[in-house]
């Protein structure tokens, strides 16, 4: 269950369950027996204790469930930014930023809908770009 | 297996900020006080449990004993995240449940220094030079601020509006005014960190620190210790009237961990292992929370408190927000809850916590709360979580007169 | 209280350097592996104990049911020293003897890294611009290798020489005799992290670490994890015959730490708390060591191997040297001492260790040793030190035919 | 119990239970009930429970009760060297090096008679030096 590095060219992605490509989306690991879904790598599954896996990739539109606006964060990064719970349409919950939304409470709203997208999120020294992910509105 | 167990005596510290105290200083203070309080020495524990965070590794209990009295007992160091100091109660209770001990000490203390809100674990992303994926997620640089906060402030403001999108009637104004009972509560309280009130509107319109908590909604970080001294059933008989008179029965001590969850993969769920807890809590006691007379329960962020009140059955199921707006949880209310100024205004040094809400309870059960005494209280319940997740509570009970 | 507690399932990762590995996975395998051997599942278990010390701080059991089953349990993460993963099995016999759970899993993993001997604390002295004095001792700089040294290499040699002071017929060649012993006997161990002997010349003349003890006479470092599933007598005999059969049960389960000693205030005192653990371990088991067919130690040290030996009543009083130079502690011998290779060869990671000479004694008592088995084993002896101190001793006993 | 800075002009006891000046010597904290010493800042006495003490000044002579010869230390100390417990004549015993003596078994041995002398073990950005002990053969 290591993680396989996908490297397209000169993009990583920041965490292995996010796939990039054409169509960037997030992969979870799914039990065989429970269905249960993951994105850590796994010894058993924390909810019927199978111990066997496959792979399943997930929707990358969903709604807000939760959110917090940071204003007070941990060195190095920027603030306001806002944090949020995404419940995905079909399965699978995340925890991701919420991006192109004014951060204040009158534009961010429970249960909004809201999209995946990507953007770089650092360089290492051999030019090799770290793509993250967040959640943007969509109508 | 049949015997009841009982606090016999119970300190803690002042919490504040003792830069010339070592973490073992702070143990021994209120080690030495519950003791003396409950008319007892170290020659008398058969047992001690330890309960500290930052320094766990040095596995403090023995270096305690170092300086208060060794005698050779065993000692249990335990780390639950902010339930530690409940941790280190229930393996006293255990060794004298399981017959090994008939009294035993159990400390919770914490030396923070210098750390922040954030805590120790609030760096910033370091970034390598040649990206590679390490670790159970694979990440190549890290995640914090990127992919959402796992941050103490971001996760219960997350955890609070959660049950705000759950139930209505439930948004900033309900959570602001969990902070502003709880900042009253504790001007009354002398060994609460601080004792300022603030009104409703200064609590919203202080700093934000991760919406919908602003900073007087968020717990301060402090030092300090508390101590509690347990003893069988069957000791107690042997023990003076005035010590049988101030001791506190344990009608349920109980300690959950979190169930499976879905979401909790990536937000924790502090709700399920509460309800959990509680439902076994009043079983064990043969109680309901309407027979409580006192509840201090785990206002690490004034979200939490909220979500608690449901979650312990202090309101009625999706009806926190109501609670709080009646009243229900003031000191001259339905249900007091963190007369003691709770974690948001009394403190919150980490491995203390746990048994310094077990000390809330045992005074005001025996009347010796001073001002902030809630008049007649009979029954009360400590209650923490640690994230990890740890839940801890427990139900005492004043002695028959 | 009356009960029995028995060893259901047992289980130990080789221990190894495991670069690509978590402290979490390596509990994760031997918790598994233990739950197998026990033919029972996450969701039979109602409590578990974990125990870890370099990451303690973290709270592991929870991370570990994430892991493997998070059912709700409750969970205790304990933390003492070189103890430390006896003290986890203590919390599930506890909880078992208190009735608060029939079926419970305790787990000891550590993942050391790249520590080497001396540990994390084998820092250098840090000099400051301007000397303050600070701490218990007003130190104005690190004393380290000036005052002597309060290393583990330094601090057992010395625990050794000492015995040597006390007792005629104690010296170099003795505490190398034990090293010989307990490398000879970890070629027969495929879990042992080396599995390679030395000649008796080949352990005087190897590299001095701290005199007395040169390299193979101290401990490697290294990873690994180990974990034993505990049940009681009533849930036992609900289980099938086969299990039954397997399981060995716990004649006794105790746990000391340091009665004041004098000179401990300077040099850890590894003896009084050992003989005291040892004196309670033989009255609740009933039996006396001329009953023990095998004994697993804690030979951190050669050193300390030896002054255990007196502790533990496995010779005469002031006798160690004369059991080393008769072959008693042999496999072949009177009493075999370290059959695993002892830590000097199975390995030592930290918080394992406690729970790993559980394994041990439970796997030789079932015969189910492989080739270093000891031929009718019946009644063995688990014995870890940690210093700070604790003192865990188990004693097992093979279930009657 | 807070240590008391006994500063010489510009020498400085490495540990507060180092009395300089024209006698150097050892102090101990002294229980009042049980007369158990001990060297570090207390709460109580780990053997009886009291909680008031005394002070006690130590001889400077004693035994080897044990030693190692270091072989392999911390980084930044010279090595070999020995280190000790010294029980002091009259009462205490204390860890510290053993000098003016060959770092080897044949040299070193159980039981010597042994006397404290103090060195300089660094100095500081001030000049003050900091002033440690240790013990060597006697007569
Ligand atoms: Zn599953
Ligand atoms: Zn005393």
């Amino acid at each position: 269950m290591t993680g396989i590095v996908r490297r397209m060219g000169k993009q990583i992605p920041i965490v292995d369950y996010l796939v990039l490509g054409d169509a960037p989306h997030l992969t979870a690991h799914e039990c065989k027996e429970c269905k249960a879904l993951y994105f850590d790598r796994r010894n058993a599954c924390a909810q019927c204790g199978a111990r066997t896996f496959g792979s399943r990739d997930l929707a990358t539109s969903g709604v807000v469930r939760s959110f917090s606006i940071i204003h007070q964060a941990a060195p190095g990064v920027p603030v306001p930014y806002v944090s949020s719970i995404v419940d995905l349409d079909g399965g699978g919950s995340v925890k991701a930023n919420l991006t192109k939304v004014e951060p204040d409470p009158e534009h961010v709203t429970l249960g909004m809908k809201v999209g995946l997208a990507t953007f770089v999120a650092g360089t290492d020294d051999d030019g090799t770009e770290a793509i993250a992910f967040a959640f943007e509105p969509v109508a | 297996m049949a015997e009841s167990v009982w606090v016999l005596g119970a300190s803690m510290t002042k919490i504040a900020r003792y830069p010339d105290k070592d973490v073992i200083d702070l143990a021994s203070e209120a080690a030495l006080n519950a003791l003396d309080d409950g008319g007892v020495a170290m020659r008398d524990m058969q047992v001690m449990g330890m309960g500290n965070m930052f320094q766990a590794m040095a596995g403090l209990g023995q270096s305690v004993q170092q300086q208060i009295g060794q005698t050779g007992i065993p000692v249990y160091n335990v780390v639950s995240a902010c339930a530690t100091g409940a941790v280190a109660v229930r393996t006293v209770f255990l060794s004298i449940m399981a017959g090994e001990a008939d009294m035993g000490i159990a400390i919770g203390a914490e030396q923070m220094g210098k750390m922040g809100l954030l805590g120790p674990g609030g760096s910033a992303k370091s970034e390598k030079n040649v990206y590679e994926p390490s670790g159970r997620y694979g990440s190549v640089i890290g995640a914090e601020g990127i992919l959402g906060t796992t941050l103490m402030p971001g996760v219960f403001a997350q955890a609070g509006m959660e049950y705000a999108y759950e139930h209505d009637g439930v948004g900033f104004d309900q959570f602001a005014k969990v902070a502003e009972k709880n900042h009253a509560h504790s001007v009354l309280n002398p060994l609460a960190q601080y004792q300022k009130a603030f009104s409703f509107e200064e609590i919203k319109e202080a700093r934000m620190i991760a919406y919908p908590n602003t900073l007087p909604m968020c717990c301060p970080s402090g030092d300090g210790a508390a101590a509690v001294v347990l003893v069988s059933d069957s000791k107690l008989k042997t023990l003076s009237k005035e010590q049988q008179r101030r001791a506190v029965k344990i009608g349920a001590s109980v300690l959950t961990s979190d169930p499976y969850a879905e979401r909790a993969q990536v937000q924790p769920d502090v709700n399920t292992l509460t309800r959990n807890a509680a439902k076994i809590a009043y079983e064990k006691a043969g109680i309901g929370p309407d027979e409580l007379d006192l509840v201090e329960l785990h206002d690490c962020f004034a979200t939490a408190e909220l979500l608690h009140y449901d979650n312990l059955g202090l309101c009625e199921p999706g009806g926190a927000g109501a609670f709080i707006d009646s009243g229900a949880p003031w000191r001259d209310g339905k249900t007091p809850v963190n007369v003691s100024g709770g974690l948001l205004s009394k403190g919150h040094p980490i491995g203390m916590t746990g048994a310094a809400g077990v000390f809330e309870i045992t005074t005001q059960l025996r009347g010796e709360a001073g001002d902030r005494q809630i008049e007649g209280a009979k029954v009360g319940m400590a209650h923490v979580i640690g994230l990890g997740s740890s839940c801890a509570i427990h139900i005492l009970e004043k002695a028959a007169a």
